[in-house]
């Protein structure tokens, strides 16, 4: 689950990591009556979860209420890359002397915490990986000792050799950063950048947190930050419904049982030429309930004019699998044609349910594939 | 022959009296698997199927069975606990099956099994299933064959079609191996290329991998070097959107890298054929085969 | 530091333990107005900082208000073990169907924290490992990884074996006790007993922790936590000078560098049928100032006849050593006879030095502890 | 010959800019120890006394002068950390002076350090003085004599107080080794006790115990099993009244156990006589040593 900028900068602080203050406004006034309680000069900041913010005219420094009233006013409503904004971060502006990077990642191949920084703060990571990847310290983290204060404090020394007291405290933001992650079941978590008055005191002025779905069941505080308006409805009302769903501009609908199926559907749907709607994963279940949910949460998109069931029944029945999808579709009222193609455990026993209805059976996934292409171009 | 288990596999099955747990285990069973023991906190001296003695803590049920293996069924808030039980007991493989692990629970889990000694393989995963030897997890019993091909991969049922497609063409299985969806995971492709590298019953083998870190890339450098085996692969996603997790806590394209493409371009690189279908495995399989 | 049940009540109630509610009372009416908030029944607990409460008639159940106003009346002022009692806790009372020990210490041997248990819980652990050992069940902790899920829920199924309910919650106990040992740097935490009333619910109702004097400087909240009433008044100004102190009930005051050095004075005064009164480690300074407050310190004892001061000159050199003592002694207006024992880098210096004073020197250590017992007894 | 130290002991100094850490850095050298680094984090660059290399990290002090050894003078917040920090740059012997670390640092840094393979001598110790060889640490170097007895205490002043009547009466040293007084400590009784034992250079020794723990049982437990060289104890606190921590954080009677009289019983019935005063050391020694 993303987050945004101000949710994570509420994470950071309650870690300790040092924070500017800041509140959030969906309003000019409200953002307004903010910069006057904080004064002047401040920032105000497109709360979206897409990178890139600055660039789309997202990021505002304001040293007037005036620059507030103007630049919330063109923010707000804003499009970013496909993202409404709806809310903007109002925050005292801080003098910039210098800027890094901190991060940290799960590494999969050290299946550990991976710490990484930079003195080329402010600037998005990746392109740094490619144009300077030398720039990038690394640190892994071994989790069962934590980050430790000398790993820290020369990753501080490096980015900073010149200051032991700004070395300092950017080796302390990585400790509270790493506990922080930890403790909040992160993906990701990033200050980008954190910078230096030109007093030598340390700021979080940028942060990134993606926390772990796998997770949530342990954080119930945490399902308050997502932001359902950004979401979109298919994507949230799967995820509601227990479904892995990703939303797709094509025109099959698929669903399929299993993750690595269901890519592999979407990909054999690329490759005869067609057009993919959705990811969805319905998994192992026969339950007509759930194939009902996924249904509607895909006919809900206009652009579906073809419907392909790849399941391949192993340890669950085609039979029960086929019978959950007639019952399914005849609780509905669907007018695209749909593709079913069934194999695995009591494959025939499915497929002569399937014949005694009007849903086209097929016996491979190409098949099915092919017929579902022709008929959402009908 | 098959990697990582054979006839003394005696299995300790932990969440054994859950529905999940209890289903699979007769699936096991009924494949032949020995399954010594079962494992629930609470249940302790009760019998699942009449048969197979419960115990409280899997320490206990390796005294008492001599149980060296352990398949794991119970919920993801105590799955990578289950993981470090089991390791802490003796048990030398470990096959969890659960599904939404926490990854800081992995993260903090493997170095204890490491410590231990112990193979993971999953979480997230279908386990594992050697034709005529043992079935550990979920794979159906129904598609597999006994035979000289080896397969891994990091999906479910796109396995099975593979495993399936396999079959239909008469090419069984040494052992068809799930290591499981996940960004943190035991046994990855690499450990189980070496496996079957050094199987002297597998005499080729394939490797299903899709979007999201750089694990088939890590594999293909390793069969360049060191794999004289005939190798297919086949990898999931190339329509994936980045930044969207494709059900697979792992499967995710980041920061523009983990993609299909790049995965095919490293395979190729390496002399590795990658199938663009999954039925096209078979026939590339057979193509640099010469058997 | 040793604190009092209330105190570590409240650390534990702050990691999640099931503590019951309870209040502090330093009167009978405070008591009173306690139990009437609560309910009845309830306990009033004397405060004190040793063991044997109980059996003191220091701890009551109060079914009524009157036995509040009686038992907090009686508690309130009591002598347990030389303990006067200033505080009682006054907290609900609960039914218990069973009693169990938890506790945790540092194992010198393993390096570790040693997590012990018990089902013969509400009696001294110490009389349980000499009476039934075999009783104490023990986990050692690996700091690296904590106490594991499984390492708990075993101790808590061989405690309870017939309740997994219970079992969860010993285990549960267990983790969070071993949190808040680390989190608050003790040196022992106890749970004596924890109970389960008859419907299966668990309560710390006893507790006990000893803090790391160490570790002190970064929990500045503990320090409020001192019971400065029930602190000897020597061994409080040593410890506000900085000084390792204890007060023995002897009439040879003893100042020695390094504390083996000192327990070995006071071995020897011992030995040759005296009695030292007081440990007293002044560490390697020659600063008058530290020797003019640990005499100030000892000298407040109206038993002390005589000073013996036995100091190993290593790296401080004995001249610089003897001009401290002749400071210090000049500021001050003594009127016990004072043994100076010198030995180590420029002895011949300090000795010289001493000798145009009224100190009487010696030259071993044993010829110094006689000297002083026979001054002390004239 | 000596234990823990050679002529190859090359030291690196953490803490080398602080007062206590500058005045023994001075005292060792003088002794003719080789302190071939400093570390102080913000002050990479300078040097100490002019001549010693002062590093940022003790991993840039190792790379740059091949220290092999470190001695720790940083305040106790960050005395476990120092600890660590060396072990990770791959210093063999870690010798940490500090006084007043909290317990639950030294509970966390002492696996790492095994780890890492390092021996570790404290911390709240006064290090270790091989006469001749090396000083480590505070021991004054006045009061030594290279000589065939070895020296091991819990104690500070009062080892001094013993290796003076050593010294005095003609008997030099191989090593003398203060193990420090905290509860957790690195090398402990049974490990130095092990090493004089497997020194060909040491043909007796002391071991100096005091209240608290049951270190010098184990001791003699082991004595009793390995050792033939004559051995003297002392052990100080026979006075110390229960439940009061004399100076040393290790150094109490609890629950009625780590009593000076259960250790001295536990002595004798090993065969090691145990001095009732410092001054009957020497003595003693001599009574059991046939030379």
């Amino acid at each position: 689950m993303n987050i945004h900028e101000y949710q994570a900068k509420e994470i950071f602080a309650s870690h300790g990591l040092p924070v500017p203050g800041g509140k959030v406004a969906t309003t000019v006034d409200e953002a307004v009556a903010l910069a006057n309680g904080f004064g002047l000069p401040c920032m105000v900041k497109s709360q979206v979860l897409t990178g890139g913010r600055g660039k789309a005219g997202g990021i505002k420094f304001c040293p007037t209420i005036d620059d507030v009233r103007k630049h919330a006013g063109n923010i707000l409503g804003m499009d970013i890359k496909g993202h409404i904004v709806r809310k903007v971060l109002v925050t005292p502006a801080v003098d910039i002397a210098s800027e890094y990077y901190v991060g940290m990642l799960i590494d999969r191949n050290t299946k550990r915490v991976l710490l990484m920084a930079s003195a080329e703060g402010g600037v998005e990571i990746e392109q740094v990986a490619k144009e300077n990847p030398d720039a990038i310290l690394k640190q892994s983290i071994d989790p069962r000792y934590g980050l430790l204060d000398h790993e820290a404090m020369d990753m501080g020394l490096r980015l900073c050799p010149e200051d032991v007291k700004k070395a300092r405290q950017l080796a302390a933001a990585m400790q509270k950063l790493y506990r922080a992650f930890v403790e909040a079941d992160a993906s990701l978590a990033e200050i980008n950048p954190f910078i230096f008055t030109p007093d030598g005191t340390g700021h979080a002025i940028d942060a990134k947190v993606n926390l772990d779905d796998n997770a949530l069941f342990r954080h119930p505080g945490y399902e308050a930050l997502r932001d359902l308006e950004a979401e979109d409805p298919g994507e949230r009302a799967a995820r509601e419904a227990g479904l892995s769903f990703v939303k797709l501009s094509g025109n099959v609908g698929c669903l399929v049982n299993g993750a690595g199926l269901a890519m592999a559907t979407m990909d054999l749907v690329n490759y005869y030429g067609g057009q993919p709607a959705n990811f969805l994963d319905i998994g192992g279940s026969s339950n007509p309930e759930k194939v009902v949910n996924a249904l509607t949460i895909i006919l809900e998109d206009p652009e579906v004019k073809a419907i392909l069931f790849n399941i391949f029944g192993g340890i669950t029945r085609c039979d029960d699998v086929a019978n959950g999808i007639i019952k399914a579709t005849q609780m509905m009222d669907i007018n695209v044609p749909i593709v079913v193609r069934l194999t695995g455990t009591n494959e025939a026993e499915g497929r002569a349910l399937l014949a005694k209805t009007a849903l086209h059976p097929a016996q491979t996934m190409d098949e099915a594939v092919q017929k579902a292409i022709e008929l959402a171009g009908k | 022959m098959a990697i990582f288990v054979d006839k003394d596999t005696r299995v300790v099955v932990q969440g054994i009296t859950g529905r999940d747990g209890g289903f699979h285990t007769r699936e096991m069973m009924a494949y032949g698997t020995r399954v010594v023991a079962g494992c629930t906190p609470g249940r302790g001296g009760q019998k699942f199927e009449g048969s197979v003695p419960v115990f409280d803590t899997v320490k206990q049920a390796v005294q008492e069975t001599g149980a060296n293996t352990s398949v794991i069924f119970v919920p993801p808030a105590g799955a990578a606990g289950a993981i470090m039980e089991a390791a802490d007991a003796g048990c030398t493989l470990i096959v969890c099956i659960t599904e939404g692990v926490p990854t800081v629970d992995m993260v903090k889990a493997w170095p204890y099994v490491q410590e231990k000694g112990a193979r993971l393989i999953g979480p997230n995963c279908p386990g594992l299933l050697a034709p005529g030897i043992a079935k550990l997890g979920i794979l159906p019993a129904s598609i597999v064959k006994e035979g000289p091909v080896g397969l891994v991969s990091r999906s479910g049922t796109l396995t099975y079609e593979v495993v399936f497609q396999l079959t239909a063409a008469g090419l069984g299985q040494t052992t068809c191996l799930g290591i499981g969806g996940d960004p943190v995971i035991g046994t990855n492709f690499l450990d189980a290329i070496e496996a079957f590298n050094a199987d002297p019953a597998t005499e080729a083998f394939v490797m299903i991998g899709e979007i999201g870190g750089d694990a088939e890339e890590k594999a293909a450098a390793y069969i360049k070097a060191h794999v004289k085996k005939p190798v297919v692969s086949f990898i999931a996603g190339r329509t994936a959107p980045p930044g969207k997790r494709m059900g697979h806590a792992g499967a995710i394209v980041s920061g523009g890298s983990g993609t299909a493409a790049e995965k095919k371009k490293a395979l190729e690189a390496a002399g590795i054929p990658v199938a663009d279908r999954p039925m096209d495995i078979v026939p590339k399989l057979k193509e640099i085969w010469k058997r």
